[in-house]
């Protein structure tokens, strides 16, 4: 609302948690945004690192990385930033009994963090890691020395509501899953945000979000279905942007085995066939839409060592017919197939997929069931989507898909090898062509059939000026009015 | 001075989807000041309606009409509803209702009920209405009046009911007092007080009263005139004495012989022939000529008009004198049959039920028999009689082996009954219920329903079944063509005679008996009763009768066993206890019985 | 004159006296809220039978290109789609024809479960007493505090939906209704004498429950199971529409208005047209069974 | 009295372990909460620091033992997502779901009551047929779809009410009036019945024969009598709608129990479904309770030893 400066944001998912050292949602990434702040940003155009609460750093050798920090960061509650309260972040996080959610990240490759004086850390890593800087980015925010130890007794909720981080905004209340309440920072170290006041509002139904946007209620929606964004963004109501995602959506395939050794996803010609049998052109046209394509790799196009060159199957129930015909299933075969969102693709798929011979029982199940499913290896088929973090390098989509972890379904010794062997050195070059052979070896053996990438619509009242950037993150705090 | 109540020509229909019942037809009546009118007339033939109609009671589809209605020279047909139940209903008319359980409202105390009808009029002040309502109660023969005002009627008996419905009709002071079988819910011995109670208030008050009654004998005793209600008409009314002593009508006459009288020999009694008549359409003749034995001609031809008869009643025939009917007295046909060994022994039986007053109140215990012994002997027809409660339901039960007795032993044939087989138990004895309407399955077919203790037995022959069945109706003669008919196509009569039937299909040597003709008119009873002595005479059926009517343990018992409280107080032939009773309890049973104290030769006149 | 004998004239006039069954089927005809509610029933039952007769396309078969086409009364329609398409550019009339299917299928099923577990309870309850009695009360009482949709929705979500899941669950979860009414019924039928007759000629209680208890509890049971058909129904489609109850594709129209939910503003067709279907199953239902228990509650139209 | 109530309570109790055991089993042989609390992305470490730090890798019994000793204590644990005692987080939800209970009931018996007791006193007649007409189709519209209809109507179509939320009393206008028609139909033929069958009763025709008709008949004589089934329905009503208002509190965005509910069963928080399965099976007794012990004060016949 531009009257009194307050930007109000609905949100589908319940927000219950501020800290997102102990979160790990996309609703908590963009709240993040506002709240906290990390050592370095990643240059959302160029994916270069970007200077944050850090002015630079520097590699003492592979595993030792020096970095300055600013000396004018203020928390919200006033006190400045030290190099102890760095140290103290990445200690208590990287030690077991943070059970941080960022923990695992943190643990693969920090030993530990001292400080070397006021204004200087020094990360002490356990073994080479390319995406360091990233991760430093991304994942942990800042916070005071001692911040989790509350009267000698571990709190690890001690941030989750009355949040005291170095962002933009700072908390002003907070109800968890109804409504929170932002207001500008003024300590802020960086660009002081447009907007006076940001609410986030807790609407889970999106009808309702749909009905307030229309009244009035709300200024910004997202994960907007393409269907509502399109009709109410024809209307003067509201505006509809459609900006890109790194979220890519694929079907995994059980060429490994899993639920059934000799079934039918073991053959390379039943993975082929179902690839050549799914209309993704159509599917990211009409059912994702926006700036949504189809994709033929395992891994987002803009994601770097996503490379384009390997194997496409185009569209051809033809083809698809014949290759299974070839693999001896010219009547098909029963395939329980797995979905957890976009059900209008998941039902597409099963429609493309009965009209090449495939008989589809079509499990559309909570995420939590899907996920429990697979870990019991109990899934055939499922599909996918994988939003990389907001990370666009093929590592933050290929090791966990395809090195030791329940979603890899390739059954690949060699090409877990491979990718892990990506992680091995910083050689950039190196890493772009380990990916592009990994890559290549997905497609060629079909383990799983890419569909498409995902386009992130947003509804914003028509006063207020949303950009967008291309790694799809919604960046509230950069929106301004009209 | 003109009457208290005239009514003349009174008709009331009630549409049914389909058609128009005539509940009442042409109806007249007339009462003076101080003295009591008797409606008399089997079940459905209109009485209630009459009186509902005066009151303006109808169900609300019912139509009425009448070419005169005059309360104390009031026309009563010129109010409207509102003044009608202002001026009239209450202050004028007072009636009390044969349901004295469910007459009163549950929830409010008894003060409130009596009082409110004088406060919402402002006939009175709080204080005369309450020191009224007081008096009266006191006049009714309720203890300690005062602490009932603030009670609810389920702490009151139903005769303490029915006293404080018969108060709070007074507390208006109507001059009209209309009793609708006031006593057929009630014992014997309170019947004949409430009965007492409302003479004596009449008398005092000066009231008119018009008493309904289904019972010949208490409308012989309590009333100045009598009207005879059949098939929704009047067909004789007059002087008490002269209709029910000398009645003039077939029907009246018919309906004496069916009445088993306590002070006469026991003998064959008089059953009509046929069932009460449709009232869907009014009938030409005679309404009751169908069933007449003495049948003629014009008879359905024209109605026949109201005939005087000796002055002082009048009937409604084409006879233009009265039949005679036929003096001498049947002898039952099983009179006289031997009496042999002990069938049915019960020793020391007690019975203790546990309830629970209120949900998770305590519990109470019932002594429902306390220490009864008895014996049936073969061949002989043993009657229990006591008032309502006394246990005896339970002691036949038990009998039964329906169920068992908390302590206390039952021999059937010599041997422990729990060492018998259901079947063998079943072969031996079978019971009679006393609702003929509950007591065959509605869902069943009469075939089915007979043949099912055979089938129990194991008996899979449908050829077989089918012969049994058929035999089992012929003793009960009851017609073959009604072997697909479902119960609810049946009268209660006939009902009764399935249930009869159903028992015998298997040849017992017993039936126990449980009220089996308390809910059935005094026509049908009679049919019953002379079924029973032909079974009696021809299969030599062992019999335990229980009934609280004495006449029916004077027609039919050879012994009777008295129970009060659950406890046997005495027991000997039949015509010894009813002639010379030694217990004070069954002295009162038989002189709260009401009777006609007739001689044969008055019946036969 | 012999006074045992019945004259052939009374008996003649009751001879022409209905049947029980001829008496409800005469009632049954004329009741306008039970013809009413038997034809919807019927025409839909009907239209469920021969779908892949009436259907005028696969309801299935989608066409991305053509998706949420507005029904042909709207502007921007396509003759070949009557009422429209979905999401999925599937065709909106056929799939509310197959959910027919579905609606009649988990409606009877379910009503039959219920039935099942629930008069067997009843009976069993009425005809025992004591401790039997006791233990189906506490269970009654026990299914009854549980909040039957969020137990639903964790069943569903245990065993994993599918029609037959939700059958079973929809079903297991209404039997209540069922066990109160015939445990009330068989307390009050089995005080009845012809019970008794039966007791003291050697019935055992499997004999007197089969052939005595239950014939007389029928009517009620069919009365039971038209409303638990109708609620069964809504079950079924509450469940679809928070997304644990059929599966899709499966066309049910509880997941149908689920889906055209988003759309509704734009598109209210989505919603309006299975929530038109929806009720007029239901109301079909309930008419059915207020006409069935006017019609066999004695004193007529009485609740 | 004190007794009954004490018995009650008792089994209302029983009840409420009954119930909350059948949900635990339910729920954990359902899903791992690990994976609901981890969400979309989680890789498989998060997914095992979870389970740690919520003791999910113990033993079934152990933990349902655990949870037992707390809720005998007064403990009824602490939320997987909220970080707060379960029962801090009911007893924040409670007041949504009051108010809008109550609101929903209001609705129930302003609809309800005088449209039975019109249908009664003129059976058969066409206000007769209207009441029933109206209590049929309330019985056959989905809750979910009148709630999406009136939001169509009244959100859009002709905003004059607020849609979602709850911070005044409009926001309340639309969902109780959602959640109230659900009752009407019970509530609605139970009455009209009742009265129906009060005005046949013995008591009142002895009412009439004392000359009274009309209104005074009405209120004196029948509403009392006839009021109470309808109380009885009432309560159940009630203390179902303040558990079962899972769908209206979602598609209006209540902040209440219901949709605390839902959320929680959807992403599997155990002690939060817990406490709400137990709280609600509790509050279905007591309301029972509360029925019977309204009707004991206006029926003397019901006298609780
Ligand atoms: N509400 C009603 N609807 C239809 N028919 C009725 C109704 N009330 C009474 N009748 C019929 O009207 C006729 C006369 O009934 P009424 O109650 O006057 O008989 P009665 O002589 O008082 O009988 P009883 O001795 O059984 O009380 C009967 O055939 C009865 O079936
Ligand atoms: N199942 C039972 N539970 C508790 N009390 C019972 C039970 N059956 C009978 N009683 C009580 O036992 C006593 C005797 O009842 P019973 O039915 O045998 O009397 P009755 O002489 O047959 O009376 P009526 O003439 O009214 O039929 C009564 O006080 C009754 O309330
Ligand atoms: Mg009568
Ligand atoms: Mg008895
Ligand atoms: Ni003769």
């Amino acid at each position: 609302d531009r009257s009194n400066d307050t930007l109000r944001a609905a949100m589908a998912e319940e927000i219950l948690n501020l800290d997102y050292n102990y979160t790990t949602k996309r609703e908590y990434i963009i709240l993040a945004q506002l709240t906290d702040a990390t050592l370095f940003d990643i240059d959302p155009e160029t994916q270069q690192v970007m200077p944050s609460v850090a002015t630079g750093y520097e590699f003492v050798d592979e595993t030792t990385l020096d970095v300055t920090l600013r000396d004018d960061v203020q928390f919200h509650d006033g006190t400045l930033l030290t190099a102890e309260d760095v140290a103290y972040t990445f200690n208590w996080i990287a030690s077991g009994e943070s059970e941080s959610n960022a923990n695992g990240v943190l643990a693969r490759w920090l030993d530990n963090v001292e400080v070397i004086d006021g204004q200087t850390v020094r990360f002490h890593l356990t073994s080479i890691y390319p995406l360091v800087l990233r991760d430093l980015a991304n994942r942990i925010m800042l916070r005071k020395a001692g911040t989790y130890t509350v009267d000698g007794q571990i709190d690890r909720d001690a941030m989750s509501s009355d949040l005291i981080g170095t962002g933009p905004y700072r908390v002003v209340s907070f109800e968890p899953g109804t409504e929170l309440v932002l207001e500008r920072f003024d300590g802020f170290f960086g660009d002081a945000p447009e907007i006076q006041n940001i609410v986030v509002r807790n609407i889970p139904d999106v009808g309702t979000q749909q009905a307030e946007m229309m009244s009035g209620g709300i200024d910004w929606m997202f994960k907007v279905p393409l269907d509502l964004a399109q009709s109410l963004g024809a209307t003067p109501l509201a505006t509809h942007l459609s900006g890109a995602d790194l979220r890519v959506g694929f079907i995994v395939l059980d060429a490994a085995g899993h639920t059934d050794p000799d079934g039918p996803l073991t053959n390379v010609l039943v993975r082929r066939a179902i690839n050549h049998a799914l209309n993704t052109e159509e599917m990211a046209q009409y059912l994702i839409g926006g700036s949504a394509e189809a994709i033929h790799t395992a891994c987002h196009p803009a994601q770097f060592g996503c490379d384009q060159s390997s194997t496409a199957y185009e569209y051809n129930p033809e083809r698809a017919r014949e290759l299974l015909a070839e693999a001896g299933y010219p009547d098909g075969f029963p395939l329980e197939f797995w979905a957890y969102r976009d059900k209008p693709a998941a039902e597409a798929v099963a429609a493309d997929l009965e009209a090449v011979g495939i008989d589809v029982d079509l499990r559309y199940v909570k995420l939590e069931s899907l996920n429990q499913a697979r870990a019991a290896r109990d899934i055939p088929a499922y599909f996918g989507t994988w939003g990389s973090g907001g990370t666009a390098d093929t590592a933050a989509i290929a090791r966990i898909h395809f090195s030791e972890s329940d979603r890899n379904l390739s059954g690949d010794a060699e090409l877990q090898d491979l990718i892990l062997s990506a992680e091995q050195t910083n050689d950039q070059d190196e890493r772009l062509s380990i990916y592009s052979e990994a890559i290549g070896t997905i497609a060629d053996e079909a383990y799983w059939a890419p569909l498409f990438s995902y386009s992130a619509n947003y509804l914003t009242s028509p006063d207020l000026n949303f950009p967008l950037d291309p790694d799809g993150l919604p960046r509230l705090q950069n929106s301004s009015w009209k | 001075m003109s009457k208290l109540l005239e009514i003349n020509n009174l008709s009331v229909t009630l549409p049914l989807p389909g058609n128009t019942l005539h509940v009442v037809r042409d109806v007249s009546i007339s009462l003076e000041r101080g003295q009591t009118l008797g409606i008399v007339g089997e079940s459905g033939s209109g009485k209630s309606m009459s009186a509902l109609a005066l009151m303006r009671l109808l169900p609300r589809s019912a139509i009425a009409d009448a070419t005169t209605m005059q309360l104390d020279g009031l026309d009563l047909r010129t109010l409207d509803d509102r003044n009608f139940t202002r001026q009239i209903a209450g202050p004028q008319i007072g009636m009390i209702f044969q349901e004295p359980m469910t007459s009163l409202n549950p929830v409010y105390t008894i003060g409130r009920q009596m009082t409110e009808g004088a406060v919402s009029r402002g006939l009175l002040s709080g204080k005369q209405v309450e020191r009224k309502a007081i008096d009266l109660l006191e006049r009714v023969g309720i203890p300690d009046p005062a602490g009932r005002m603030s009670q609810f009627p389920h702490q009151l008996s139903g005769g303490q009911r029915q006293r404080v419905m018969i108060a709070m009709t007074l507390m208006l002071d109507p001059t009209l007092l209309i009793a609708d079988e006031p006593t057929t819910a009630l014992d014997v011995t309170v019947q004949a007080q409430i009965l007492d109670l409302l003479d004596d208030l009449r008398r005092e008050r000066q009231m008119g009263m018009i008493l309904i009654s289904h019972d010949l004998a208490v409308v012989a005793e309590r009333s100045d005139d009598v009207a005879v209600m059949y098939g929704g008409e009047i067909i004789e009314r007059g002087d008490a004495s002269g209709v029910l002593r000398a009645p003039a009508h077939p029907y009246t006459q018919s309906l004496m012989l069916a009445i088993p009288h306590l002070g006469m020999a026991p003998g064959r009694l008089g059953a009509i022939p046929g069932t009460v008549p449709s009232l869907v359409s009014p009938p030409k003749g005679c309404i009751f000529a169908p069933r007449c034995s003495y049948r003629r001609e014009d008879c359905t031809t024209a109605r026949p008009q109201m005939r005087d008869h000796d002055g002082q009643h009048s009937y409604r025939c084409v006879l233009e004198t009265p039949p005679t009917r036929h003096a001498e007295v049947i002898p039952l046909r099983a009179a006289g049959t031997p009496v042999g060994q002990d069938v049915i022994t019960a020793t020391n039986i007690n019975q203790v039920f546990e309830t629970r007053k209120a949900l998770f109140g305590a519990k109470r215990q019932i002594q429902a028999l306390d220490d009864v012994s008895l014996s049936l002997k073969r061949g002989e027809t043993l009657a229990l009689i006591g008032e309502s409660g006394s246990g005896k339901s339970t002691l036949a039960r038990i009998l039964l082996g329906l169920a068992q007795p908390t302590s206390g032993q039952v021999r059937m044939l010599d041997r422990p009954v729990a060492e018998l087989a259901p079947q063998e138990r079943a072969a031996f004895v079978q019971p009679i219920f006393q609702d003929p309407y509950s007591s065959l399955n509605p869902r069943r077919r009469l075939a089915e329903i007979i043949a099912r203790p055979l089938q129990l037995r194991g008996e899979k022959d449908s050829k077989v079944l089918k012969q049994a069945v058929g035999e089992a109706l012929d003793i009960v003669r009851l017609p073959q063509r009604l072997l697909h008919a479902y119960p609810s196509q049946l009268s209660g009569g006939q009902r009764q005679r399935v249930a009869i039937a159903r028992a015998l299909v298997t040849r017992p040597a017993a039936l126990i008996c449980d009220e089996p003709t308390s809910a059935l008119d005094v026509s049908v009873q009679a049919q019953i009763l002379n079924l029973l002595d032909d079974l009696k005479a021809e299969m030599g059926l062992t019999c335990l009768l229980i009934t609280h009517d004495m006449a029916v343990v004077h027609q039919i018992a050879d012994r009777v066993v008295v129970m009060l409280n659950g406890k046997v107080v005495e027991e000997g032939p039949a015509q010894q206890v009813l002639k010379t009773p030694t217990n004070d309890y069954t002295r009162n049973l038989l002189a709260a019985a009401p009777r006609f104290e007739m001689t044969n030769a008055e019946v036969a006149s | 004159m012999t006074d045992t004998q019945i004259s052939t004239t009374g008996v003649e006039a009751e001879m022409t006296l209905l049947t029980p069954r001829q008496i409800f089927r005469k009632r049954l005809l004329s009741h306008t809220g039970f013809l009413i509610g038997a034809g919807l029933i019927a025409t839909i039952a009907l239209i469920a039978l021969f779908a892949p007769l009436l259907a005028p396309h696969d309801p299935y078969a989608q066409t991305l290109s053509a998706r949420m086409l507005p029904p042909i009364w709207a502007e921007g329609s396509n003759p070949d789609y009557l009422l429209g398409t979905d999401q999925n550019g599937r065709d909106y009339l056929s799939r509310l024809i197959y959910g027919t299917r579905v609606s009649i299928t988990i409606g009877i099923g379910a009503a039959c479960i219920g039935m099942l577990i629930g008069v067997t309870l009843g009976v069993l309850a009425g005809y025992f007493g004591g401790i039997v009695d006791h233990a189906i009360s506490f269970l009654l009482t026990a299914q009854l505090a549980l909040p039957g949709l969020l137990l639903a929705m964790a069943l569903v979500f245990i065993i994993g939906p599918s029609i037959w899941v939700v059958i079973g669950i929809v079903g297991i979860l209404h039997w209540t209704y069922y066990l109160v009414v015939t445990r009330s019924a068989t307390q009050r039928i089995r005080s009845l004498d012809f019970v008794a007759a039966a007791v003291a000629s050697g019935a055992t209680p499997r004999q007197v429950i089969w052939h005595e208890i239950l014939p007389n509890l029928f009517s009620q049971i069919i009365v039971i199971f038209t409303f638990e058909l109708g609620i069964a129904i809504l079950a079924e489609s509450s469940l679809s529409f928070l997304g644990v109850g059929i599966q899709p594709p499966t066309p049910s129209w509880g997941l149908m208005i689920a889906e055209g939910k988003q759309a509704m503003f734009y598109r209210p067709w989505l919603v309006v047209l299975p929530g038109i279907c929806l009720f007029l199953l239901v109301i079909g239902a309930n008419l059915m069974g207020d006409g069935l228990r006017d019609i066999t509650s004695p004193e007529g139209r009485n609740e | 009295m004190l007794k009954y109530i004490a018995l009650r309570g008792l089994l209302a109790v029983l009840v409420a372990f009954t119930v909350s055991l059948a949900a635990f089993l339910l729920l954990n042989v359902a899903t791992d909460p690990a994976y609901a609390i981890a969400g979309e992305d989680a890789t498989p470490d998060v997914v095992e620091t979870i389970r740690a730090r919520y003791g999910l890798n113990r033993p079934l019994p152990v933990r349902y033992f655990d949870w037992l000793g707390g809720v005998l204590t007064g403990d009824f644990g602490e939320s997987y997502y909220w970080h707060k005692p379960v029962a801090e987080l009911v007893a924040d939800r409670a007041d949504e779901t009051l108010k809008l209970a109550f609101s929903a009931m209001f609705v129930t018996i302003l609809i309800a009551i005088p449209l039975g007791a019109l249908a009664a006193l003129n059976p058969n007649s066409w206000i007769d047929r209207m009441a029933l007409g109206v209590a049929v189709s309330a019985q056959a519209v989905p809750n979910f779809w009148l709630g999406l209809i009136m939001i169509i109507l009244f959100g859009v179509m002709f905003p004059i009410l607020p849609v979602s939320g709850d911070d005044t009393w409009r926001h309340f206008v639309l969902p109780a009036f959602v959640l109230g028609a659900s009752s009407v139909p019970a509530v609605m033929r139970l009455t009209r019945t009742g009265l129906i069958e009060v005005m046949g009763a013995d008591y009142i025709r002895t009412a009439r024969a004392k000359g009274f008709r009309g209104w005074p008949l009405l209120r004196r004589h029948a509403l009392r009598n006839a009021l109470l089934p309808v109380i009885s329905v009432l309560a159940v009503q009630l203390g179902q709608k303040f558990g079962g208002s899972v769908i209206t509190e979602s598609i209006f965005a209540i902040n209440g129990l219901g949709r605390l509910a839902l959320e929680s069963i959807l992403g599997a928080d155990i002690p939060t479904v817990q406490m709400l399965i137990f709280v609600f099976a509790i509050v279905f007794v007591a309301m029972n309770l509360l029925a019977d012990i309204l009707n004991a004060a206006i029926d003397p016949r019901i006298r609780i030893g």
